[in-house]
């Protein structure tokens, strides 16, 4: 780089020399460890000195725990420390009581999941009864479900898609490693297939709901 | 025709399948729906979904229904529609198709109902691996001792060169664009006067030319002496009313003086 | 430890072989991360298989972090996992938000930097409204503005000057090179002022001020 093409917020940057990777592996450690939340590669950055690599630094140090007590796993686009699941037998006194999920919430978060994103209808469709308001609830308040954007359908439907903490929960690098995922793919099983006329809908009574819920939505969202 | 099949159905029916049935009256409220009670019904076919004979179902359900009915137990509307539109299907599956009618055939529409049921046993296996894998708080723990990462937050303010120079021209240019402006270097003020003649007065003890108050500077520039002689004036009398001073003149245009009024007097 | 010594009791243990040390080393590892408090031997010990040795585990575990960007580190008589001293400035989150210079703050400091070294009155008198000492300060702090000498006139009051943060971030080589004070006036935007006045009334502050920029500016740059 020459210097009279350097922008000047680059020239600051040169004047601070990157620290040496394996300096930068240590900081990533450390950030990892002090947190119980996953941290994504932005976040490291803004929180390393100038000009580090923190992707870099996580691929060495993922290396360097492969086989240990403790894993570097990836959550989404974010990143964390989490014990070898192998070791959970010690873990009895961690051990959180998870709240029971319903069946019909374990579905719908499986429908969630493999589907994403996807409207309340579709859900319904696919459950072939009516989703209630509860269900959708519980998982939103576990937050491993959120609203994902609008269908471009008529009526433009919320939509739901699964959160960092659901593939954190499940030990998912992202919802693409879903168990059988590619199986029910190439099985035709996630495809939204219409039905065709005459078929009963399953949940219309609760249209009128949906329809609440989008507005609730834009209250919430647009301003 | 409909109520024949039922009945025909029932009859054929061998005991562990009408007990099953039977088991299913009396569970209905652990229907999560129709499709969900179809599914359940399936599984007594033993075969592959995408092999399933949507026509038994449809027979099974139906007698499901008639069941529930004759029990007297109260069904959702869900599921009687859903008994509805099995009994069109079912006859769509038994007469040859109509040319004329319009519409997807029974098989379209009962291949449609065997993939509903495949895709949601499909989603239920699913649910059930998602549920198995190791779970966070369960086999994976966290960090149990997190380390407070203090928040720091720290306002970068921004401003432009031009946000400057257009500071700067706003304020030397306000007094310009004021609506009422006099160009006060020319004018001297009768508080200016006043604050003068009071700091002077108190040494006045005999008739003095009130032009010797005169500021100095003031009396080369006709323009600035005229302003400054009309506030010093103006003064006096503002102090000779207010009795800290006498005023007098002994005649026109012969020179005004003044004198320190003594309290006393 | 060697057998023979081994007490009676223990027999009962070693009919369940120890696992390898390694996996005790990984073992620990898990439990220091994962427990919500440091953790004793004895506790280590309660917790892993029988015939497990935590306190060799530990020191294996121990050389093993050495250097690291985490620690493990004695706590009274229990043991956690901490983060390197030399990386402790890596938990501190700094949010960066950028905001827009308020109006009082432009113009002060565009009468700084017009009229430097200018004394807070003047700057209220050029402004016109006095000047607030957060204004001040914040400018200070931003490190656009610096204490300048002290004027020579009754109370010998502190003078603002802009520093090199200053010219650096607005691209100037001085403050002199400030682009526009001459546009300006040639625009009539800058009022050339007549000679000062006998009047100790407005004006005359800025014209002084005006002509000691120069000085001020040699003072600034030359040494």
């Amino acid at each position: 780089m020459n210097k009279e093409a350097e922008a000047p917020e680059e020239v600051e940057k040169s004047l601070f020399e990157a620290p040496p990777i394996a300096e930068q592996e240590r900081m990533v450690e450390a950030i990892l460890f002090a947190t119980s939340e996953p941290v994504t590669v932005r976040e490291l950055e803004a929180r390393m000195p100038h000009g580090c690599d923190p992707a870099e630094a996580l691929a060495h140090l993922r290396k360097r725990y492969e086989g240990r007590g403790v894993r570097v796993v990836r959550v989404g686009d974010a990143w964390a420390v989490r014990t070898a699941p192998d070791l959970a037998f010690l873990m009895q006194k961690e051990t959180v009581e998870t709240r029971k999920l319903s069946r019909a919430a374990i579905e719908t978060l499986a429908i969630i999941s493999y589907h994403q994103p996807v409207t309340r209808a579709e859900i319904e469709e696919i459950r072939g009864v009516s989703v209630s308001r509860g269900t959708v609830d519980q998982l939103l308040e576990m937050e491993w479900i959120r609203f994902g954007r609008r269908k471009m359908t008529p009526g433009r439907p919320v939509t739901f898609v699964v959160t960092q903490d659901f593939l954190d929960h499940f030990g998912l690098e992202s919802a693409r490693d879903l168990p059988g995922l590619k199986e029910l793919r190439s099985a035709g099983l996630l495809e939204n297939r219409p039905p065709p006329s005459m078929m009963p809908q399953t949940g219309e009574g609760d249209v009128d709901a949906e329809e609440e819920t989008a507005e609730g939505q834009s209250e919430l969202f647009e301003d | 025709m409909a109520e024949e099949d039922v009945e025909n159905t029932t009859a054929h029916l061998s005991v562990a399948e009408r007990l099953a049935s039977e088991a299913l009256i009396v569970d209905v409220d652990g229907f999560e729906g129709p499709l969900d009670l179809l599914l359940t019904l399936s599984r007594t076919q033993k075969v592959d979904l995408r092999k399933i004979s949507v026509l038994d179902l449809a027979r099974q359900y139906l007698s499901f229904v008639d069941k529930a009915k004759a029990l007297r137990i109260e069904l959702a509307a869900d599921y009687l529609v859903m008994a509805a539109w099995l009994a069109f299907l079912k006859s769509r599956l038994l007469l040859p198709p109509d040319p004329t009618e319009e519409g997807p055939s029974g098989e379209e529409l009962a291949a449609h109902l065997a993939f509903q049921l495949e895709r949601l046993q499909a989603m239920r296996d699913a649910a059930a691996r998602l549920m198995a894998r190791d779970r966070l708080g369960r086999d994976i723990f966290v960090r149990g001792l997190p380390e407070t990462v203090e928040r720091v937050r720290k306002v970068h303010y921004t401003a432009t060169l031009l946000d400057l120079m257009q500071g700067y021209a706003r304020i030397r240019t306000r007094d310009e664009f004021r609506p009422f402006v006099m160009d006060r270097d020319h004018v001297f003020t009768m508080e200016q006067a006043l604050e003068r003649m009071r700091g002077l007065i108190g040494f006045a003890g005999t008739w003095t030319d009130i032009s010797s108050y005169m500021p100095d500077g003031w009396s080369d520039d006709p323009i600035r002496r005229r302003s400054a002689t009309a506030a010093t004036f103006a003064a006096s009398l503002e102090l000779a009313k207010e009795g800290k001073v006498e005023i007098r003149q002994s005649e026109s245009f012969a020179p005004v003086q003044v004198r320190r009024r003594d309290p006393r007097e």
